[in-house]
Parts: structure tokens; sequence; C-alpha cells
């Protein structure tokens, strides 16, 4: 009963994760159409900038601990907005209308750059800002101690899961994006401003990239490399569900993470393949993933 | 058996690579070596990216092809090098055949990400594989050509290289012909357009998937030279991150010609190489700035360069 | 007269919208069918689900007797039944010529060679008789994207008609083509099709192309058939003219009703 | 002009410039015998390894070289450079997989022609490099990397050196450490990352367990994917098991957020975490670790390094340089610099000449040098491997300071297996001929 519980709480934590890590990659290519193998920088940067904030917010005379939460939030709002205008505006903005692949690449080699790049600012040596993940404390169930953090971590992710769903369902500005996602030609031809769209898009997705970094940053240790592992993870994600489908990155993520909860309770030897297993199984049965829409090419 | 002008060409340039391995220092020889067989799992990816697929997987046969080799001799008793590599070859060819009827089903990224899961599945059986060394990996090494065993050292080192090169025209001539048989150029048609080639009566599913399977066991032989070249083989070779290089390596040369792949290679090891030289901290930056480079100033690949002036006429 | 291809109350619906409503129509071998209607109509949904592109939610369809529900468009491309496109479908990449190497090696054979070369010179000889009996021979390396509409459409249906098909579905020939090459481009076409006795259906806008070939007429209105005989009857037919033909006797200025 | 240019000609032009370009390259290498002694200094640069390892060890290797270059060094480590040659070091990036790390390596060698190289915290690059070295009759000596195969698959190694210890002398001596002060304790758990260092870590360990602690069962065992940062289900799953002891040879960024983690969850509270690679962080867990987790430096480095004259001089100018305290992949590389300085001033050549490689491995081999870690025996695997003792203790941290207490070391002739066995074997017969203070 106690390992259910815990296949449940870890299931979902790891999987309100996995949604914030997946939400900015899928609105950028449902939007835009470019799979952006940059997105786990964006996340590495979002780390970096909350860890070097909130810990120099501590090291440098201790204000109330609530300003760290904000601080948090506040570092990787500017950089992902800092770093999605540079990016979009100085290097993708030459490159739109080239091949869906290419574009991929073309993320690719920002990756490469941004890899490094993040070495130049802050180093390799770890960053470290656990103040707002102790300064919550624990919970316990039985056996079972969870984090505080982690458990309103879920909070945080569903609510942005359903922030961003009003956003493009209930506004304006989100019924044009629509527009934009459902039929990029008809939109133009109706007189919306894609470059303007692609931008507030592209920083969307940079924003929620860099915020998904600034949350996980004070449970871990930030060193370089964290970004190329959430790349895969992410992409994953985002396939199971259905490329530009929030919903479908939500689901995505329950199914992944929850599987890979069950899997290091119930049978830790699979732990490795849950991801890609899951993943092949729903593209053998569901191509376009779960809630991809099927294309048939007008003739 | 006519060759053309393409081919005679490709012979000559491989003839004077053989004969420039007698006067070159090792590590050129060696750095030619992993050059010219990683080029041929770029060849891999090049017939795919022909036939509209960019494959995130090719890490896969190239990771089939060095274990083969690998185990062909540590547990297998195979030490001819020629008959690992063709074992190599067939058990990609094997795997290929099985994979390629699922995959050939799909397109575009959903094809890129699915070669990518089963190159990391066959990383992840590899990392539990303790006999199989997981992550460490294991020597390749004992092999012998047609029962004579080179010696050690810059003995083998330079057989492994004249094989490559061998090999290597093999393939290129074998490549040149196919992109302009039959299969090499319906897999275009694929990629120009399915739905014509559907209504021609030809199924791309099968054009595509004969694609694959030629396309996986040119790649084996790449990662079979490799294990023979560097004397060891590990998981990293199914890992996504070595597949992204071979993209890489492929969009650098461009599809304009068979030899592309080849000059792609070895230019892209030289700007490695020496990027971890001069600065060793922020050589991946140089790469991406190289890529970035690439792909905004030619478009068409380092083919360009040498192919500025050919429009009308096609290879 | 033998029937080569029969649909039996053939329906197709996406989501709430009709496209098709029990349509059941029989084409005998050698006629040339018009279709005329309205855009939306459904005559390219007909065109497309006849091919195997669109799967039909009900109904049957007999090509020479044989039903061929569910089957790829290459099986029933393989099968006898050829089509062209509203936009001609082309390798955008490849010169016309390599178009019709191409098409010729398709349809030598469904599985083409690994290492033999798909550009002989029986292949180039007999694309160039093609390029000649279309009247594009000008165009023979040009990329097809340089090439004018009406040429790439008479590429288009070149393509089609190299398999030898027994019937030929021609989705609007001539839409996109400048009034003035409309009747050459339709006589090179019907031509062609008269050399090689083929059944021949096709989708057109302009009455005056429906009069001057058809020798039957079919009006789609809102995925029905509303009107099926002879031209001229079809067209002075009231329902045609208040929902196809737009009260226009015939239309000298205009275009149809596109 | 451009229609002139011949298919043919094309090709050749396109072969010959690349050839041209390797050429051209191939020339630039004469310029290395420059009279000074090149060392190739190999460890990540990039990556996750970076932090942790690589750069720390680089910096070691930088102050080091400056310092010799100098003649600043204590006895008997007093003459300038390397046997009164100037040092330049070539530092090469470890990261990029060991297909990789062979082509470097041979460019070290024969491009750089570099006159030793030290290197590899991956175990898998020391693998591939092993038969490399034999083969280019290169001195090389593996200053970190721990896998027992590297001697074992290559038993005639003549060039190849380790300075550092085997990693099954971790795992011994942690579970000696875990019998001498926890000797009641039943319940062990681990956490391992799954790849090579994390299976033989785990496997090392269970086998010394049973043998030295038989009361003591393993309740669970998680084999997270290396770098996955978060830790979450699998620590509940240790939690639910009740385990005493939970054994982690996490390292780096994954060990930092495992401890983050799990003490933020009050597993480190409700069990002792024992981290045999722990020390490289010591810095860094301020009041984030639990006070009595017990830490290893894989030898007497780092923290657990003796209080000698080379030992303290090193401190002071790694401190002075990088406001630091050296960890213990710095102590080892430092380690690593002094057994090749012992062994070119001990190869039987006159001052300021440069030992071959095969004078080099004749003095290095067997040989017993003075080191920041204390007396190195080149003991075993033919006198080409270090055996030295190993040091656990329990981490504290107190008023901002952090501290090593309740140390306990045992000799290297406890945790280390006789010339010729296997440590599987020797763990499984009981540890034979183990002499223990």
């Amino acid at each position: 009963m106690t390992s259910l519980l815990a296949v449940l709480i870890d299931g979902s934590i790891y999987a309100s994760w996995l949604f914030l890590v997946a939400a900015g990659l899928t609105v950028i290519y449902g939007v835009m159409r470019i799979l952006n193998m940059a997105h786990g920088s964006f996340y590495a940067i979002g780390a970096y900038s909350a860890a070097s904030l909130v810990g120099w917010y501590f090291n440098n005379g201790m204000g109330p601990a609530w300003v760290s939460y904000l601080l948090l939030v506040g570092a990787a709002l500017v950089a992902g907005l800092i770093v999605g205008v540079i990016v979009e505006r100085g290097l993708l903005r030459l490159m739109y209308g080239r091949d869906e692949i290419l574009m991929v690449i073309i993320t690719y080699a920002l990756l490469l750059i941004l890899e490094d790049g993040m070495k130049i600012v802050w180093g390799v040596s770890p960053y470290f800002a656990y103040q707002p993940y102790s300064e919550l404390g624990r919970t316990s169930l039985g056996l079972l101690k969870v984090s505080n953090y982690d458990v309103a971590l879920v909070g945080v992710s569903a609510l942005l899961g359903l922030g961003l769903w009003a956003w493009l369902e209930r506004t304006n500005q989100g019924k044009v994006l629509r527009a934009v996602i459902h039929d990029r030609e008809i939109a133009v031809a109706m007189g919306v401003n894609v470059k303007l769209m692609f931008t507030i898009t592209f920083v969307l997705g940079t924003t929620l990239g860099a915020l998904a970094g600034a949350l996980t940053a004070p449970a871990i240790s930030v060193v370089p490399g964290i970004g190329i592992e959430v790349i895969v993870l992410a992409f994953a994600v985002v396939v199971i569900g259905g490329l530009g489908s929030i919903g479908g990155a939500a689901v995505g993520a329950l199914l992944v993470g929850l599987s890979r909860a069950a899997a290091v309770h119930y049978a830790p030897e699979f732990e490795l393949f849950v991801i890609y297993g899951v993943m092949s199984l729903v593209l053998a049965f569901r191509p376009e993933g779960l809630f991809g829409r099927t294309l048939v090419r007008k003739i | 058996m006519r060759l053309d002008k393409t081919e005679i060409s490709l012979g000559l340039v491989a003839l004077a690579c053989v004969l420039f391995g007698f006067v070159s220092p090792g590590w050129l020889i060696f750095l030619l070596t992993i050059a010219l067989a990683k080029a041929l799992v770029v060849q891999g990816v090049v017939m795919q990216m022909r036939s509209g697929l960019v494959s995130f997987g090719q890490g896969l046969f190239y990771c089939i092809g060095g274990y083969t080799v690998g185990m062909g001799g540590q547990f297998f008793g195979i030490h001819d090098a020629i008959a690992a590599l063709s074992l190599g070859m067939f058990v990609a060819i094997v795997i290929a055949m099985l994979l390629g009827l699922l995959l050939t089903r799909y397109r575009e990224i959903f094809f890129a990400m699915l070669s990518l899961a089963f190159s990391m599945i066959l990383f992840g059986i590899l990392v539990k594989s303790q006999e199989l060394g997981s992550t460490d990996g294991f020597n390749v090494h004992d092999w012998t050509l047609f029962g004579w065993a080179p010696e050690a050292g810059a003995g083998s080192q330079h057989t492994v290289f004249t094989m490559t090169v061998v090999a290597g025209l093999i393939v290129a001539v074998l490549l040149h012909r196919y992109t302009k048989a039959g299969v090499g150029v319906i897999c275009e048609a694929v990629r120009e357009n399915e739905v014509r080639v559907e209504y021609l009566g030809l199924s791309p599913r099968w054009l595509l998937y004969g694609n694959y399977v030629a396309a996986a066991a040119v790649s084996a032989l790449g990662g079979g030279l490799t294990a023979l070249a560097t004397g060891h083989v590990d998981p990293e070779m199914a890992y996504w991150t070595t597949s992204g290089e071979f993209v890489f390596i492929a969009l650098l040369g461009g599809l304009g010609h068979v030899a592309a792949p080849f000059i792609a290679a070895i230019v892209f090891s030289f700007v490695r190489t020496y990027a971890i030289e001069f600065v060793p901290h922020t050589w991946q930056m140089i790469l991406g700035f190289t890529l970035l480079a690439v792909i905004i100033f030619l478009p068409k690949g380092l083919w360009s360069l040498v192919s500025r002036e050919k429009t009308g006429e096609r290879a | 007269m033998t029937c080569i291809l029969e649909t039996r109350s053939l329906n197709k619906e996406f989501g709430a919208v009709i496209a098709a409503k029990d349509l059941n129509v029989q084409i005998n071998k050698g006629e040339v069918v018009g279709v005329i209607g309205s855009n939306g109509a459904g005559k390219t949904t007909f065109i497309n689900m006849v091919t195997g592109y669109l799967k039909p939610t009900r109904g049957e369809i007999l090509f020479n007797g044989k039903s061929i529900m569910g089957h790829s468009p290459r099986a029933i491309t393989r099968a006898g039944m050829a089509r062209s496109f509203q936009v001609a479908q082309l390798f955008p990449e490849m010169t016309v010529l390599d178009n019709l190497i191409v098409a010729l090696a398709a349809a030598e054979s469904a599985r083409p060679s690994f290492l033999s070369p798909l550009r002989s010179d029986a292949r180039i000889a007999r694309a160039e008789e093609i390029l000649k009996e279309f009247g594009v021979e000008n165009y023979r390396d040009s990329l097809v994207t340089a090439v004018p509409q009406g040429a790439r459409k008479l590429v288009d249906i070149a393509m089609a008609l190299i398999g030898n098909p027994q019937m030929l579905l021609l989705d609007e020939p001539t839409s996109g083509v400048s009034m003035d090459e409309k009747t050459g481009l339709m006589d090179t076409v019907m031509n062609a099709v008269r050399q090689h006795g083929v059944t021949v259906l096709f989708v057109e806008h302009d009455m005056d192309v429906v009069e001057r070939y058809v020798s039957r007429v079919l009006a789609f209105y809102s995925g029905e058939i509303i009107a099926d005989g002879e031209p001229a009857a079809v067209l002075a037919d009231q329902q045609v003219r208040d929902l196809v033909t737009g009260h226009r006797p015939t239309t000298k200025q205009g275009n149809g009703a596109s | 002009m451009k229609n002139n240019k011949s298919k043919f000609s094309k090709y050749l032009v396109s072969g010959v410039a690349a050839l041209a370009l390797a050429a051209g390259a191939a020339g630039s290498a004469s310029a290395a015998e420059n009279g000074k002694f090149r060392v190739g200094i190999v460890t990540f640069l990039s990556g996750p390894a970076a932090g942790p390892f690589g750069v720390p060890s680089a910096n070691a290797a930088k102050v080091l070289v400056d310092e010799l270059n100098k003649g600043n060094l204590p006895a008997p480590y007093d003459k300038v450079g390397i046997n009164g040659l100037e040092i330049e070091a070539v530092v090469i990036d470890e990261a990029g997989g060991a297909t990789k790390q062979v082509e470097e390596y041979r460019n070290l060698v024969q491009r750089q022609k570099v006159d030793a190289v030290i290197g590899y915290v991956s175990s898998g690059d020391c693998l591939a490099i092993a038969p490399v070295a034999e083969e280019l009759k290169t001195f090389t000596i593996a200053y970190d990397c721990g896998t027992p195969r590297l001697f074992a698959d290559n038993p005639d190694a003549a060039y190849m050196f380790r300075t550092g210890l085997d990693a099954s002398v971790d795992n011994i001596g942690a579970v000696r450490y875990l019998a001498a002060t926890r000797p009641d304790v039943t319940r062990l758990a681990g956490i391992q990352q799954n790849y090579s260092w994390g299976q033989d870590s785990w496997a090392d360990f269970t086998a010394a367990a049973s043998a030295l602690m038989p009361e003591a069962e393993v309740v669970e065992e998680q084999f997270p994917k290396i770098y996955q940062g978060q830790y979450g289900a699998e620590i509940s799953a240790l939690s639910v098991k009740r385990p005493e002891v939970v054994h982690s040879s996490f390292w780096g960024g994954d060990m930092e957020a495992l401890v983050l983690q799990a003490n933020a969850r009050g597993l480190l509270e409700d069990a002792t975490g024992l981290l045999t690679c722990g020390e490289a962080s010591f810095a860094t867990y301020k009041d984030q670790a639990p006070n009595g987790m017990i830490i290893g430096a894989r030898g007497p480095f780092g923290q657990f390094a003796p209080d000698n004259e080379l030992n303290t001089w090193f401190e002071g100018v790694y401190q002075n340089a990088y406001d630091l305290e050296p960890v213990y992949p710095a102590t080892k590389m430092a380690q690593a610099i002094l057994g090749l300085k012992y062994a070119a001033e001990n190869a039987g050549v006159g001052d300021k000449e440069i030992a071959s490689a095969e004078q080099l491995a004749a003095a290095m081999k067997g040989a017993t040098f003075e080191s920041v870690s204390g007396t190195v025996e080149m003991a075993r695997a033919n006198g080409h491997q270090a055996m030295q003792g190993i040091t656990y203790g329990e981490y504290h941290y107190e008023d901002g300071v952090a501290s090593i207490k309740n140390a306990v070391s045992f000799a290297g002739e406890c945790v280390t297996p006789p010339e010729g066995v296997a440590a599987a074997d020797w763990i499984a017969d009981g540890f034979p001929g183990a002499q223990c203070n």
C-alpha cells in the first residue's frame, strides 16, 4: 500500500517537473514548427540564473526567506526574456521558412554554443540555491516523507498548465495563436502579424524553459550538462503527447512520470527503458502521439 | 563494369590516400581512419536524408557494427577482419529489416525521435550488460586479415587505414551508382512528393524500407572499422549525441555528391581536434559556430564550394 | 457497353460535414464524363475516394467489376486507374525529363533496381517522345518549378498516362491555366487519351470545355449528384442552373462558378 | 573560367585539398622538440565531470607545474621542473567518449610530441587508452580512473601506470569502516548511477559486506540513470525499506543533488549515508548534509591526506591560487605529477636530459616515492599499480565550518588484494592474507 501511494506521489511530482520542462517546447513547436534542441540550454540558463541570484541573496545578509521564491521566478523571467529575444531576433528570424529538420540542426548548433557560453559565464563549479527547498520542510505520511517544495511544484505546474490553456482558449491573443497553429497560411491571409506572434511564442517558450530550470534549481546541484539531460526527456514527453499540444504534454508527462515511478518501485531493472518504451508503444499505436492531429495533405 | 569519370576520380583519390598513408605521421593516419570510417556512417544518414528522413539514431547501426566486430573476436572466435565486418553488416541488416517495418511508417520529426529511441534502447541494454563491460566497453584486438596478423602498432594501424580507404572506395562507387539507380532516385522522389510516387503505383514505404536497410549496412561497416581502428567499443556509440554528430557531418558536407561526407568528416575532425588543442574549454562553441556558418553561408554544404557552377546538370 | 467504374451508395463524412452522400455512379468503358459543381461540392472528394486516397465512410467501389474498397492508391493505379491533380503533383527538384523518367521506371516495375541507372538510353528516348506528344519538349531540362502552369499540368497528366491506365481521372485539368491556353491544353490531352483508348472522367469549371469534350455530365452539389446525363440536358436543368452554373447559359466571359 | 573547370580536376582538387590540409597540419608538429619536458594532461574540462573532478585536477596541475618550474617544492622535489627541464603542460578535454580520446591521445603523442601523458577520470577512457599507450610506447599515468580491469585486461602493460587506487579498495575500505564503527548495522541499501562505476562499486560493496558483516542484509538497491538529478522516486523506494546505512558511489552534481534531496526528505536522518566519493564535494555541502554522514576520498587524498611537509605545502599553494582547499582529485593529480617527476629524475639520465619511455617505466616500476598523500608504493600489478591505505570519516558542520570526525584509516595491505589475486576472488575467499592494524 505504502509503495502504491509512493508511486502516485513520486509519479505526480516527477510528472509535474516533466510538464514544466516540456510545456515551453510544445508551445514553440505548435506555433513555429521548431523542435528546439536548445530548450535544455534555456532550462540550464534559468537554473544558473536562479541559483546564482538566490545564492547571492542568502550569502549577503539574510533577508526574509519568502523573497527568495520571488527571486527564483524573477531570475527565470528575466533570463528567459533576454535570451529568448536575442535568439529569436538575432538568429531564428534569419532562418524562418527553412526545412523543419534544418531548424532542429540550427537549434543543435545553438545548444553547442550556449553550453560553452554558460561555462564562460558561470564556470564549472556547482551552484546551489537550496534554501527555498529546505525552507518549506516536509510532510510525513508514515514511512514516506515528502518534501513540501515538491508538492508545491505539483501545484505550480498544474496552475501553469491551466494558465496556458486559459490563455490559449480564452483570450484574443490565444485565439490568434491558435489560428496560427491551425493554419499558418490562412492566419497570414487574415492579417495576423505572424512575425510578432513568433517572437511572443518563442520568448514565452524560452521563459517557460528557464522557469522550469529555476524551479528545479533549489533541489539540485546546478552544474554543466544539466540541460543536455532534459532535452531527450522533454522531447519524449512532447512526442508522446502529440507535438504542439499542451494537454498532450500534460498527459505525456503523467504517463512517463507514473510509469517511471512504478518501475523504480516494482521493477528497477526496467527504469532505464521506461521512457523509450512508453514512447515506442504510444507511437506504434498512435503515430502522431496521443493528441497529435493527423494531417492529410490536400491534393 | 564500365567506370564513369567520377568513379575513376574516386579510385585515384583513394589510391593517393593509400600512398599518402605510407608517408604521413601516425596520428594523421588514425585521424583519417576514424574520419573515413565515420563518413561511412554519415553516408547512411545522407542516404536517408535524400529520401527526406533524418535519423537521429544512426548510432544504433554504428554501435551494432562495432560491437559485432568486438564480440566476434572476443566471444565467437571470429578473428578475420573481413568476416567480422561482414557479420556486423549482416546483423545490422537483420535488425534494420525488423525495425524498418515500424519506422517506415513515420516521417519527419517522428521518424527522427523513434530512430533515436531505438538507439537509446540499445544503449540501455549495453549499459545493463555487465559481461560486455557496461559503459566501459571492451577492447578489440588480435584480429587478422585472411589469416595474416598485422604486427601491432603502426602495422595494424596502417592495415586498418588501407581497409577503410578500400571500404570507403567500394561504398562510394556503389552509392554513386545507387543514387542514380531506381531506388536511389525514387527515394529522392519520395522526399519531393510522396503522393505522386504513390500514384505512380509505387510503394514509398517499400522504397524507404530498402533504403533504410541499405543505409544500416553501410553504417554498420563504418562502426566495425572504427572498432578495429580504435581497438575499443563502448555504449557511447549508440548514445544520441553520437548520432547527432553524424547528422552534423552530413549537413556539413551536403547531399551534393557521394564524396561530400568523406570531405566533411575529415574537415570536422580537423576543426574539432584543433579546437580542442587551442581552446580546450570552448571547443563545442567553435563547432556550433562552424555549423551555423555552414547553414547560413553554404546551405548546400561544403560540397557547394566545389560545385558552385552546376545547376542544370544533376549528379 | 461494359461498366468500368461503379460506386454504390458511397458516403463520406468529415465529422459533421457530409462530403459525399449516397453516390451511385456507373461509368462505361470509353466514355468521357465531365463532372461539374461549385467548390466544396464533393468532386475532388469523389476522385480521392475512388483512387484510394480517402477512405469512404460507407459504400462500395467496383473497378472492372471487382471491389477496390480499402485498396491503396498504388494498388488502384496498378490496377489501371490513374489520375491527375488540381495542383500538378510533380517532383519539384527534378527536370521535366526526369519526372517522366521516374514515371516510366515506375510503370515498368513496382520494384525499382538498386544499382542499374534509372536514366537509361531507352527511357530517355521514350520520355522525349512523350515530351513531343504533349508539346512540352522545350522544357525538357527545366526544373518543373520553372515551367508555366499549363505545361506543368500537361506533365502531370502525361505521368498519369505513362502507366497505360484503362481509366483516367482528371481533377480540374485547366484550373490555373489562362483562358487562351485552355483549349490547346485540352486538345493535347484528349488526343493522347483517345490514342490510348482510355475512359476519362474529368472535373471542370469551364462549361465551354465541358461541352466541347464530354459525352456525359455529372453535376455535384453539396456532396450529392443532382443531375446525370447528356451535357445539353444537364446544363439546361433548372436545378443545375440554380445551384451550379449560376444562370449563365454558357460562360463566355467568366470561368464558371469557381 | 568556371566552365573550363573539368569534372575530373574538380574531384582531384577536393581530394588533394584534404591531403594538403592534412600535410600542412603534419608540418606544424616538428615545432615540438623545444627543450622542454612536455606533459599531456587529460581531464574533463566540460560536461558534468568537469566541476567535481576535471577542473580541480587541471587547476592542481597548473599550480604544481608553475611551482615546479620555479623550483619552489620542498625536498625531494626541489629540483627545477622535471630533471632541470622546464615543464610544458598540454591540457586536453576528456569529454567526448573513448574513440575521441584515443584520437586525442595519438595526437598528443605523435603530433604534440609529449614525453608523457597523465590523465583520465573515466574508466572507459583508461581501458581504451591502455593498449594504445603500449602500442605507441608512451609513458602514461592514469591518475584517477578506478576500474580493476585496467591491469586485469592488460596484464603485460609496460608503459601504463596508475598512481590512484583501484575502485575495489574504496568499497572494501567502506565496509571495513562500517564494521569498525557500526558493527551492529543489519539493514543496508544502495543507490548507484546505472553505469560501470556504479555497478562495480555496488558489487564490491555487497560482496565485502557479506564477508565482513554477515548479519547485514541488503534491503534495497536502486540504479537511476547517470546525471538524472531528480531522485524523488528512488528516495521513496529507499525510505520505505527503513535501511540503516545507504551506500552510494554517486559523484559530482548527482551526489550533491542526492544529498540535498535525501536530507530534506529525512532519509539521511533515519539512515547513515556512506558516500565513497563524498569528499570531492566537501566544501559545498554546508548544512545540507547531516552531521555523521560517512565520506571517503578514494584513498588518502583531499581532506584525508596526511599532514606531511609536501601536503602542507601543496595545500598552501593551491589555497593561494584558488582560494579553496584541494579536494581529492586535485591531490591525486599532484600525486601523478610527482610520480612522473620521481621517475624522470631516477631514470639514470644526466641532468636536463629527457628519459626515454622505457627508462621512465623502469624507474617507476615497483618504485616507492614520497607524495602529498604520504609514501606511495607501486606494489601491485607488476609494479604498475599504486598501493596505499584508505581513510573514511564522518562529515561535520558547525558554525559555518566543515570538518571530518571519527576518521579511521586502513593500511594498504588491509584493503588491497595480494599481487595476482582479483578483488572479487579475494573478497569471496574472505580476504586471505589481509594485514590490518
